[in-house]
């Protein structure tokens, strides 16, 4: 059976070079990048490319690039050694409505901690408007922590508007863009962010890199202690072949981007448009256009996404979806309803998230195999049932 | 492969047993809320108080389904008060478990399957079932909206 | 040349079956263990088979296993994350004057924040007495933390009495384990201890993957906050490469560990005769019996420790040193001055730390090679110079 | 590949010039401290003010013992005044840079040179120079021990 992978939003792809780069590590082997001797200093060398090509992505400096574990220990790291370093100046912080749990759950300890937090809303396509953060600011504002792309509806948010209201006010950013490092261009000097999150497995890297920039001036105080590594802002021996790897990944998706994206975008438009034509009360969520390349995010009414997930899965099409089924926590996903979308349609929540392999010929699979199965779970529901009785009478 | 679900559960949400409507049916009960993700509508035809006939409609998770697929085969050629009898705990258990975060689904099948012969009791007795508020939605408020 | 790696205790070479494990993850391509579909499903198949097999190495359940990002990362989430689940119980904590760094900043950030902390000492050989860590319980203490190994002087604690005496007063032992796990037979049950960190670099497994142990019943708070990864005790997208190269690490270190140590034990006596042979006023570190199998660790009179391991390092032969020279901090290795090693005789400190590629060829080699860098380092020295004088005169 | 040291220090390390002691010295300076990793001990020969031979011994890391072989190439030849004017920053450069962190090891260089003179200027005028408490020492106390 054919198969489909469209849920890069999760974890992107591995890039055949990036893999073939870990795999020649893998043979080589590689030392602790601490150790002094031979085999470390190739180790240091192998590490310090790889922070080079990352800050090449982004235009930073290559010691403002902390390597971390993940995206998500990257926004801990932000969120978190903001806070502790800069908890005297100030406990307030500002961030969105649509964050990722691996903001929101830090903020959380942080208010635990006597912290405050003031989360701005979007509108309806996702967007935060940097009006309502400046208005939030206020004399104890240290940060603010807004997300350049979210990754389940792929709206791409005004992070340098939003950096130059604070700017005025003396606030740093932080901007998760761990959905959008590596997909779309991203300068740091240009954004003007003091700081920014990235995960390779989001640009055709592996899981197991992310990374931090923090800005030459901003302070963050390391979450993880212990020895010296990554100057003293995060301890623990360094996973050099994810490192490798993320490095890799960012040279490629530098050079690569515009073919990339290109691809991307028509592919995606094509898939929109063969499905809002197929399948009836569709309704496409975040922004139409200002969007990530690679991302088509929908709600299908009266189904839910989960049992559409599982059979596009048995046609052999992977994909996610923010309904409350699908989630561990039982909830409908929060970025949907900041949106204010029907807690029932967010229900029939989807996310197609094509990748730098998808090929015209799986977009033409999932338009054809798509339609019968939401229409056989609609023939299932109760609550189409009543519709289709509607538009009958 | 360790998916979330156990294979029997797999095989009735591919192939629902029992999916549809009764064009006469003798009790339709239906449970749940859309924003929670699950509506589970059950049809009953009772002859001699005994179930013959029954369909589902359900929209919700493979689980969901699934629980309405074995809800319906666990009460046909019951009686009525055998089928009260169905717990969700048996279909969980004839489905071969569900993960802990969808027990819920088959705590609905059981409320479903009570709503259909409450329907069924107060149109041939004038007297339903003394159905408790929904311990669906009961539990959904306990836990601060946290479950559905 | 002949390149001889002799700092596994910095970090071990891979194993080759691990490293094979790994090339064919990554030719196969992993997805997120999070996801729903085929592809994430088999992600989390790996996932689970790699904690199995960690638990497998030390005796524990699967769900007792949380992975890490390294063996910093364990330590840090135990420390840390048994201070804060326990805060409202106690807030003393006891550790030993020999534990790394990992253990030993946590600790000092958690006395920032109220907790006191009492550091028992320990011996010429580097054990840490069980009845001193008795000595120090209080009402308020709510865990100890000591070490199984300590990897820069091999010396293995008594973890089992220190459980025992603790158990007593109901204060939860956590041991890491690092230095020790998959080199020395460990399980948590005989061992009695509450939580316990692994990594993976320590047992011929790749950098990047550690664990923590936490006992079912015993409680840490998550150190990296989002997404509800790891039943909840570690977020972040999992490092599934280095996971499962983990997992068959620690299935290998349990099949081959008798055979291992044999060897390393002989070739490491080996090693230790021929240099105290030839080379004199060498003293040996850590205790001469019940150490690490791999690990000699020695201080050479009148000479300083990071000059010998770069002309080392010039033959090929690759070590590691806990001089002050050799740190980035330029102390002198706490591990050997609470040793009662003196300041000066702590510059020559080196540390051998074989691994299961050494061969007899390696020790040869390196006994060769040695003597003669160490007698042009010593004619260098003006210290030497004064007891060469002394023993003429 | 990229180590903690330039070429040049490693080349001085590897193969240090003026290594030994000079029997007929006209001053010997001794400067640093085993515990805190260097000890150097500088021979010098001077001839009509000038510095015409000298000689080296270091306990020490590479750049303690790279610094020892620049410092005397530097002085050697030079007249004592001169000799003087050589500073830590002259030898650091001279070596291609040194790592920040061991940048002690060049003012220990520069105080041994100080100290050899101090003590041939002793021996042949009665008075030597009027060095202040070394430095290195100093930086020591300054920083809470933690650099030698
Ligand atoms: C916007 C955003 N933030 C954070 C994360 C978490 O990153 P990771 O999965 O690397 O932990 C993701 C994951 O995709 C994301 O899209
Ligand atoms: C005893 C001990 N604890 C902690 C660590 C740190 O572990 P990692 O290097 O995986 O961060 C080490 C490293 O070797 C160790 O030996």
């Amino acid at each position: 059976m054919r198969q489909v992978y469209l849920d890069n939003s999760s974890a992107t792809s591995l890039h055949p070079k990036v893999a073939e780069l870990m795999a020649s590590l893998l043979k080589e082997g590689l030392a602790n990048p601490s150790s002094l001797h031979g085999p470390g200093r190739r180790a240091k060398e192998v590490l310090e490319e790889a922070r080079g090509r990352v800050a090449g992505l982004i235009g930073a400096k290559p010691e403002e690039i902390v390597f971390t574990s993940s995206g998500t220990e990257a926004n801990n790291l932000a969120i978190k050694g903001m806070a502790m370093a800069y908890k005297d100046k100030g406990r307030h912080i500002i961030t969105s409505d649509i964050e990722h749990f691996s903001v929101l759950n830090p903020l959380t300890r942080l208010e635990k901690m006597g912290f405050s937090v003031t989360k701005v809303p979007v509108d309806s396509n996702g967007v935060v408007d940097p009006a309502a953060v400046e208005r939030a600011v206020t004399p104890e504002t240290i940060f603010a922590s807004i997300m350049l792309a979210n990754g389940e509806v792929g709206t791409i948010e005004p992070i340098k508007d939003i950096a130059g209201v604070l700017k005025k006010k003396k606030v740093i950013l932080h901007a998760d863009a761990i959905a959008a490092a590596g997909n779309i261009p991203v300068d740091v000097n240009e954004l003007g962010v003091g700081a920014m999150s990235l995960s390779a497995n989001q640009f055709h890297g592996p899981s197991g890199a992310g990374a931090l920039f923090v800005r030459n001036g901003v302070r963050v105080r390391p979450q993880i202690d212990g020895g010296v590594q990554e100057g003293g802002r995060r301890a623990g021996t360094e996973d050099l072949l994810a490192i490798a790897g993320m490095g890799k990944a960012a040279e490629l998706a530098a050079k690569e981007m515009p073919e990339r994206s290109n691809k991307l975008r028509s592919l995606r438009d094509a898939l929109r448009d063969r499905l809002t034509k197929d399948v009836d009360f569709i309704h496409l969520t975040g922004h139409p256009t200002q969007r990530l390349p690679g991302s088509l995010s929908l709600c299908v009414e009266f189904v839910e996404g989960e049992s559409v997930l599982l059979f596009l899965d048995m046609q052999g099409v992977a994909v996610t979806s923010g309904s409350a089924c699908t989630s561990k926590a039982l909830k409908a996903s929060h970025v949907l309803l900041a949106m204010g979308v029907d807690a029932a349609v967010a229900q029939g929540s989807l996310h197609f998230s094509l990748g730098m392999n998808t090929t015209k010929e799986d977009v033409d699979y999932v338009a054809k195999v798509m339609p019968p199965i939401v229409d056989r779970l609609r023939q299932m529901s109760p609550l189409y049932e009543k519709v289709s009785k509607e538009v009958k009478a | 492969m360790s998916g979330p679900y156990s294979d029997k559960v797999m095989a009735h949400f591919a192939n629902p047993h029992n999916v549809g409507e009764l064009n006469d049916a003798d009790g339709i009960g239906e449970v749940g809320n859309p924003a929670c993700g699950d509506i589970m509508k059950m049809y009953i035809k009772v002859k001699d108080n005994v179930i013959v006939d029954t369909r589902f409609k359900t929209f919700g998770c493979g689980a969901a389904i699934a629980t309405s697929s074995m809800a319906t085969d666990l009460i046909k050629g019951k009686t009525v008060d055998d089928a009260l009898k169905v717990t969700n705990k048996a279909v969980a258990e004839a489905l071969g478990g569900l993960p802990k975060q969808k027990m819920h689904c088959s705590v609905l099948a059981e409320e479903a399957i009570q709503a259909a012969i409450d329907d069924y009791l107060k149109k041939t007795t004038g007297k339903g079932l003394n159905l408790k508020e929904s311990s669906h939605e009961h539990a959904h408020e306990e836990e601060e909206g946290h479950e559905c």
